[in-house]
């Protein structure tokens, strides 16, 4: 059972990386992008075959896996920065799907439907960080959620975030007091696409197989739930959302009740309370983040 | 003269903010009845109170007699009982609300801005004729029938919403600074419209306007609001010459 | 690639197409209204096809193809047509309305709630295998040269064309229609004209479940019944939907015929494996956003300051 | 010395050619008034200038450059500033916030183009540039005497207030030049009065104005010089006494004096 | 290493029980409970302890693998694992109970490099190789093709059986002169189809799941093909007659060795139609007999040393020999995998007719019965 919770926290907190990114895409930037799961494929086989075809140990492979999504974030926010809205949601949904196609379909790559299994444990000062003994790995995770969550925290907190809040609340309105928004944009796009990536590292050393079946687009839908439901432009809200949701996709097994019920109803349970919690707090658990200089922010409007 | 619209003891609140408090007023049949007062004294939330956009905390508003607004506090026969008409049945009472802030159609042209306006009439050859009337008066609109409402000027697009309202052909028209962001000539115009449908028409007129010398002006009778109350009310032309509107509203 | 071949692919392609745009059609009403992605639209899809199936198996009973059988398909449709709206309608009441003020986003959740709950219902109750819609008619394919094709092919182009025209007029022309593109654009001005805007947003649901349900019985005759069936389906309509323009009708069938040859296309006409077939018809999707950001159909308007 | 200039510039959305030819001036240092007839283009022409909007024909000079065509934030950047007719304030923002977006691009180190390691530089000296942002923010909040207000939501503001801030959003760029569409619109006398002394403030402060406005009062009593534009062109330009009685002018706009 | 004492003994089942691939999860975890159910109605182990059969949903991903196998092993105690049904799990998870030591039976990961994970991984499904090289040589030799065109599936299943046959039948001279792929979810697969008509080959290989290969025939008729049908053990589902009644006849295929002559099959399948409203496909049968290897191995276990020691029951499950099950006669080779022959049918409309018992030995193709 406890076990079992390290394993909800571990699935957590690599979520909580992509729901950092989601959200300085969508909560801060306004951009409905879909294509998280995307970026978190890139980083899991850049971390997987260069790993198991190089011989490269996990740390080298990091900064790759961030770098080369974060290239992907430039290259599909450049153009599809033009796009509004859904359209954009639309694009980048289509970038998402096309990741995993072509991850399918690249046999001498990447093994096709296969996927590339035996993926080295990560090793730290000599030590083998072990999935399977979770509280090294939980450690290592933690860490770089941490740092992940400062860092965008007082990104937001800077400049960088008053420029992508303007971006999102009047583009007209940015554009005409000397920002750049494609600038921000894609900044946005590029950070949150890193994170991502990252997260794809520590998946491909947790799970040590990956298959292209894992990042569907639904992966990018939970993300998007997360940032949802936790409270849009709110970096803490976005980990506490990650966390939740794993909690309750994982609640039955956690709770043994998987067991009892039929498997359907862990999915309807899942719709349920999803349904429920929107009406309940449609501006997420703990809402925008109160703006820095004076009030919080009012309850019902903003986002994307 | 009949009542047609009567507030009675109103109150609204945006959360903390008391935005009307205890306003009573009444606009009989066939007047012009004209608001002014000051940036934020409540002006645009009564008239969205009228129609039924904002909540009432306390009191009510009656349209010819009958009730259309009741807030959720007060007592009926002993019983609290909150009563109220959806925005579109007050609009099929004969209320139009030309809008702060114009609230055009923007994705839709000038004529089916106009066609949205006239919804609740059914006589197609009525709303043709009313059209053309409306292009009469704003010429410009009907040299941008086929034009979307967004690429309109501010100008236009004011005239826009008059000209919208007034094609339901409504008892009462309830007016929201018709003159913002139009030219001297055509508020001008407007005014003496406005007078015109009053006239001619017996279309009765409730009017909020900044420019308080044009609305005294135009109308039978006015009230001043503050900070959420009515401070004053008399016939307009002897507001014109009260010492308090002077310094405050006119300007001198 | 040989005359024959090509027109083999073109026929494949458009019926393929017809198929999305039958579901984008449902999709874009609702869409267009409420600008939201209802994602439930795929599952509603499921549940009228279930309940033609059930239905029409039952009418049907053991008798012949013939007139009958024909008539039993009709009567099948129409109850699970007004059964989906009925349960459009529903799911609009109960997940979405209490969100129309909050973020775009809140609605969007909760439909994908939605989904998740009647998908897996439908897996629960009526179980994980397909079950298959038989043809209520002769569907021998008609050979044309070398070029073969069924009267269900037909059926669907037809089907989605009339559809288009039925939405495009009822939207251009009757009152109904014109209270609800108000609505689409500012619902409190909407009731301003006094449009009731909860009767249009329920009417609208209406619709584009009952449409819904007519792709869904459509659909399952060729592609079979359950539980997952309005997923990925559902998923590409939409695509189409937008990549047409949102809210657009026209658009909605252009890009679901647009999408469908480009899946077919695609691959078959420089000898791309087949495998990259969603590669190429996203691929080229986004390529067409870009160069018109607003959609095949759709105006670009750039906001007036 | 004239500060910006367009020569010939012409706006047309297909048959509608909203300016057309127009020859517009703006002395360094005065308070220029555009007016005309609603429709005139009198935004059309402030859109173009500022970069929101792209000329089909003609060019714009600022301080004898040509600006024709820049992306609206190079022009920002240049010293152009401006406010919106229909007011478009970051709502959500308080207004100090909103201010400070104003401040963008004029803090410490990043005044040298915005690159991603001034972005990591930004970030070492956040807390001191965070601090100096804000300063200077709240001190245009005080020239407007609105520092009290500054932790309101913008949206929240009384309308006239949102006018003001969007010009103390506008300032806040430190722009030399300032382009105010319908300052006044929605404000009653007593407030236009209040704001007639404050653009005459800024242009005290060495900041060039421009302002599109209907009300005729406050055009005639600050504008050292204005164009008149009808139809999109340019119908009349002069001291407000010639324009008042410009005869074209007072037929196609003005009408007869009141009272 | 974990062992636990006389209390009802957990056996686990992972697999899809929801989502897109839920029908093969939910197939084969019926098999299971009828198992365990059967052994327990005749007392359970040792006659007296029933067995408690603990199901997890996989979703078909590997994350959720995970978490069911952790689940199952730190929660539940479990002895042994029936599953799970899909090769990219079956790696993932298959790591982990090599980890932890508990004994895992796949009824259909058929991925050739499974049972490399170690020890504890058994399978009661011949690998993609196994099948894969009967039927190309059997396609190239009894049937006598040349020329073979493909339409597979991306998936590890069908692009597995795809890359075996390819393999044995061009070894054999033959030339697979049209390979198309489609991807999970698909359903219309005509552009494929309109591709292979026009390449021409004699025979078209489709080695897919149930209703997408359905789907093909049904389609592949709607295109007026009269190329014959080759197929693989996913076609002994007989929902496929079901689906496609009115296309299948003719079709050949490789399926499990001769399991229709069997009588214990027969009353399987009677059982499990009875119980569960729908027929089992082979990975079900599968499913089925590796329970009861797995039960018989526990109770052999429990007999001897009155405790469930995981490693014992391992142990107990390899030593498994000549075990007679729905499916024929399973026994485990030095790996863990199946010691297996294929069967060869060809449909006569919606019956298949058994054409015999063939294996591959040395390259060569070698009829056992
Ligand atoms: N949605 C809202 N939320 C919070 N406060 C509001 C809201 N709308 C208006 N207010 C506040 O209520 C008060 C009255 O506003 P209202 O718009 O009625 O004034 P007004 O008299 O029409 O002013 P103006 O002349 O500027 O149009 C103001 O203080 C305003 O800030
Ligand atoms: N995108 C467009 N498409 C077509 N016509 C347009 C477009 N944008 C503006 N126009 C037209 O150009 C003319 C000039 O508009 P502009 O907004 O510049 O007027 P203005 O002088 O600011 O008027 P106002 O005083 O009413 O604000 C208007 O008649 C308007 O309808
Ligand atoms: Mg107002
Ligand atoms: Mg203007």
């Amino acid at each position: 059972m406890f076990n079992f919770f390290l394993l909800i926290l571990i699935y957590a907190g690599i979520y909580a990386l992509m729901a950092l990114g989601q959200n300085i895409i969508t909560g801060y930037g306004g951009m409905l992008s879909l294509t998280q799961a995307g970026f978190f494929a890139i980083g899991s086989y850049a971390t997987a075959i260069l790993a198991t075809r190089f011989g490269w140990s996990f740390w080298a492979t990091l900064p790759v896996a961030a770098l080369l999504s974060a290239f992907f974030g430039l290259l599909i926010g450049l153009p599809t920065l033009r796009l509004k809205g859904d359209y954009l949601a639309i694009a980048t949904l289509g970038f998402g799907e096309i990741v995993r196609n072509v991850l399918n379909n690249w046999d001498s790559l990447t093994n096709g439907p296969m996927g590339i299994q035996r993926i080295p444990m990560p090793d730290l000062f000599g030590f083998t960080i072990n999935p399977y003994k979770k509280y090294a790995f939980l450690f290592m995770l933690v860490i770089t959620v941490l740092i992940a969550y400062l860092l965008f925290q007082r990104l937001a907190r800077s400049r960088m975030g008053r420029a992508l809040t303007a971006v999102r609340e009047d583009e007209i309105a940015a554009q005409s007091m000397g920002i750049n928004i494609t600038k921000y944009k894609v900044y946005a796009f590029i950070l949150g696409a890193s994170v991502a990536g990252i997260a794809g590292s520590f998946q491909a050393v947790f799970t040590l197989s990956v298959t292209p079946g894992t990042y569907t687009f639904m992966v990018s839908i939970m993300v998007l739930c997360m940032v949802v439901l936790g409270g849009m432009g709110n970096f803490k809200a976005s980990i506490l959302g990650a966390f939740i949701i794993q909690l309750i996709s994982y609640l039955p097994q956690l709770t043994g009740l998987s067991s009892v019920i039929p498997p359907q109803f862990k999915q309807i349970l899942f719709g349920l309370i999803l349904v429920v919690m929107m009406i309940w707090r449609p501006q997420g658990l703990l809402g925008r983040e109160s703006n820095r200089y004076g009030k919080k922010a009012a309850k019902s409007k903003g986002g994307a | 003269m009949k009542e047609l619209l009567t507030i009675d003891d109103i109150s609204v609140s945006y959360g903390n903010i008391k935005a009307l408090q205890h306003v009573s007023m009444h606009v009989n049949e066939g007047n012009i009845v004209c608001l002014i007062g000051a940036n934020g004294s409540g002006k645009s939330t009564l008239l969205k109170a009228i129609v039924g956009q904002e909540p009432l905390v306390g009191g009510s508003i009656t349209f010819d007699g009958e009730e259309i607004c009741r807030a959720k506090t007060e007592v009926v026969k002993g019983e609290k009982r909150g009563r109220y008409l959806t925005t579109d049945l007050i609009a099929a009472k004969g209320i139009a609300l030309v809008p702060e802030g114009r609230r055009v159609f923007a994705d839709m042209t000038v004529e089916e801005n106009l066609d949205m306006g006239a919804f609740l009439v059914r006589d197609e050859n009525l709303i043709a004729e009313r059209k053309e009337a409306m292009y009469d008066f704003f010429p410009i609109l009907g040299a941008r029938r086929r034009q979307k409402t967004r690429s309109l000027s501010g100008g236009e697009q004011q005239m826009m919403a008059i000209a919208r309202a007034l094609m339901s052909g409504p008892r009462l028209i309830l007016l929201d600074e018709p003159g913002l962001g139009l030219a001297p000539l055509v508020i001008a115009d407007i005014f003496e419209k406005i007078d015109m449908i009053n006239k001619q028409d017996k279309v009765t007129v409730f009017l909020v306007e900044q420019n308080a010398r044009m609305a005294l002006k135009a109308s039978t009778e006015g009230y001043v609001m503050e900070n959420g109350r009515i401070v004053l009310h008399d016939v307009s032309s002897a507001l014109l010459e009260n010492e308090q509107v002077r310094a405050a509203y006119l300007g001198e | 690639m040989g005359i024959a071949e090509f027109f083999q692919h073109l026929m494949n392609g458009l019926t393929l197409g017809g198929i999305y745009a039958l579901i984008a059609l449902g999709y874009t009403m609702v869409y267009g209204i409420l600008k939201f992605i209802n994602f439930a639209h795929g599952d509603v899809l499921m549940v009228g096809a279930y309940v033609g199936l059930f239905l029409f198996d039952l009418l049907r009973g053991s008798s012949p193809l013939g007139l009958w059988t024909i008539i039993a398909f009709f009567i099948a449709m129409l109850i699970s047509m007004a059964f989906s709206a009925v349960l459009g309608v529903f799911i609009e009441r109960v997940a979405y309305k209490p969100l129309r003020r909050a973020t775009r986003l809140a609605p969007l959740l909760s439909a994908i709630g939605v989904s998740f709950i009647l998908s897996n219902s439908a897996a629960w109750m009526f179980g994980t295998h397909s079950r298959k819609f038989n043809y209520p008619f002769d569907n021998t394919p008609v050979h044309l040269g070398d070029v073969v094709i069924t009267p269900h092919q037909i059926l669907i182009l037809v089907v989605s064309l009339v559809m288009m025209i039925i939405l495009k007029l009822f939207v251009d022309r009757t009152r109904m229609g014109k209270a609800m593109r108000a609505t689409s654009l500012d619902q409190g001005t909407a009731m301003l004209m006094g449009i009731n805007v909860n009767r249009v947003i329920s009417m609208t649901f209406a619709i584009g479940s009952a449409l819904a349900a007519v792709g869904g019985i459509l659909i399952a005759l060729d592609f079979k019944v359950y539980a997952t069936m309005g997923t990925m389906t559902g998923l590409k309509a939409f695509v189409a939907a937008v990549v047409g323009g949102i809210g657009n009708i026209s658009g909605a069938m252009f890009g679901g015929i647009l999408l469908g040859l480009l899946e077919t296309f695609g691959v078959a006409i420089f000898g791309i494996p087949t495998g990259l077939k969603d590669t190429i018809a996203f691929g080229v999707l986004i390529i067409i956003l870009l160069v018109k950001p607003e959609g095949l159909f759709g105006k670009v308007e750039k906001e007036k300051v | 010395m004239i500060l910006l200039e367009t020569e010939a510039l012409t706006r047309a959305y297909g048959g509608v050619i909203a300016v057309n030819k127009v020859d517009f001036q703006v002395e360094s240092g005065l308070i220029t008034g555009l007016i005309g007839p609603n429709g005139a283009g009198k935004t059309t022409l402030f859109n173009n200038v500022t970069g929101l909007d792209v000329p089909s024909a003609g060019k714009v000079f600022f301080n004898q450059k040509n600006i024709t065509g820049f992306p609206a934030h190079t022009i920002c950047r240049m010293g152009i500033a401006r406010t919106f007719q229909n007011i478009r304030l970051f709502k959500e923002l308080t207004v100090v916030e909103n201010v400070m977006i104003g401040r963008h691009f004029k803090t410490g180190k990043s005044e040298t183009k915005g690159r991603f390691l001034n972005a990591v530089n930004s970030y070492i000296h956040l807390k001191a540039e965070e601090e100096q942002i804000y300063e200077r923010a709240c001190d245009w909040l005080d020239f407007f005497e609105m520092g009290s207000m500054k932790n309101e939501l913008a949206k929240n503001l009384p309308y006239g207030r949102q006018r003001e801030l969007e010009i103390a959003r506008a300032l806040a760029t430190d722009p030399k030049l300032l382009f105010l569409d319908e300052p006044a619109a929605g404000m009653n006398p007593q407030e236009t009065d209040h704001l007639m002394a404050t653009i005459r403030k800024i242009r005290d402060l060495g900041i060039t104005v421009v302002l599109i406005e209907h009300d005729m009062k406050l055009v005639m009593n600050i504008c050292d010089s204005i164009t008149v534009l009808n139809y999109g062109q340019k119908l009349a330009q002069g001291t407000p006494r010639e324009i008042k009685h410009n005869p074209s002018v007072i037929e196609a706009y003005l009408g007869k004096e009141e009272e | 290493q974990g062992g636990s004492e006389a209390a009802s003994p957990k056996i686990g089942f992972i697999g899809p029980m929801t989502g897109d691939y839920a029908n093969y999860g939910v197939l084969s975890n019926n098999s299971a409970m009828l198992a365990v159910a059967e052994f327990n109605a005749k007392g359970g182990i040792g006659g007296k302890l029933p067995v408690v059969l603990v199901t997890e949903d996989s979703e078909g991903n590997v994350e959720k693998g995970l978490s069911s196998i952790e689940k199952l092993s730190s929660s539940d105690k479990i002895v042994g694992l029936i599953g799970p049904v899909f090769t990219g799990v079956s790696f993932a998870v298959g790591e982990r109970v090599q980890n932890e030591g508990i004994v895992m039976i796949s009824p259909s990961a058929t991925h050739a490099d499974i049972t490399s994970i170690g020890d504890f991984v058994f399978r009661t499904v011949v690998s993609d190789g196994l099948q894969g090289e009967v039927a190309g040589r059997y396609f190239f030799e009894k049937l006598g093709y040349r020329t073979i065109g493909v339409l597979y599936a991306k998936n590890d299943y069908s692009q597995g059986l795809y890359e075996g046959m390819t393999a044995s039948f061009e070894a054999a001279g033959g030339k697979v002169t049209i390979a198309e792929a489609f991807n999970v979810g698909d359903k219309d697969f005509k552009t494929q189809l309109t591709k292979i008509r026009s390449a021409n080959p004699q025979a078209i290989y489709i080695p897919n799941y149930t209703a997408e290969m359905a789907q093909i025939l049904e389609q592949a008729s709607q295109l007026g093909m009269k190329i014959p049908f080759l197929s693989c053990d996913g076609f002994s589902n007989p929902e496929i007659y079901n689906l496609a009644g009115g296309f299948t006849d003719g079709v050949i295929y490789v399926g499990p060795a001769k399991v229709k002559e069997s009588p214990s099959y027969s009353k399987f399948v009677a059982d499990y139609t009875a119980k569960y409203g729908v027929g089992p496909d082979s990975f079900a049968t599968n499913a089925y007999d590796g329970t009861n290897i797995l039960l018989a191995a526990m109770d052999k276990v429990y007999k001897a040393t009155g405790k469930f020691d995981r490693k014992a029951i391992r142990d107990a499950v390899a030593a498994t020999k000549d075990f007679p099950g729905v499916s024929g006669t399973v026994n485990f080779a030095e790996n863990g995998d199946l010691v297996a022959y294929q069967g060869l049918y060809k449909v006569n409309k919606t019956t298949p007719e058994y054409l015999g018992t063939y294996t591959v030995v040395d390259g060569k193709l070698v009829q056992i019965d």
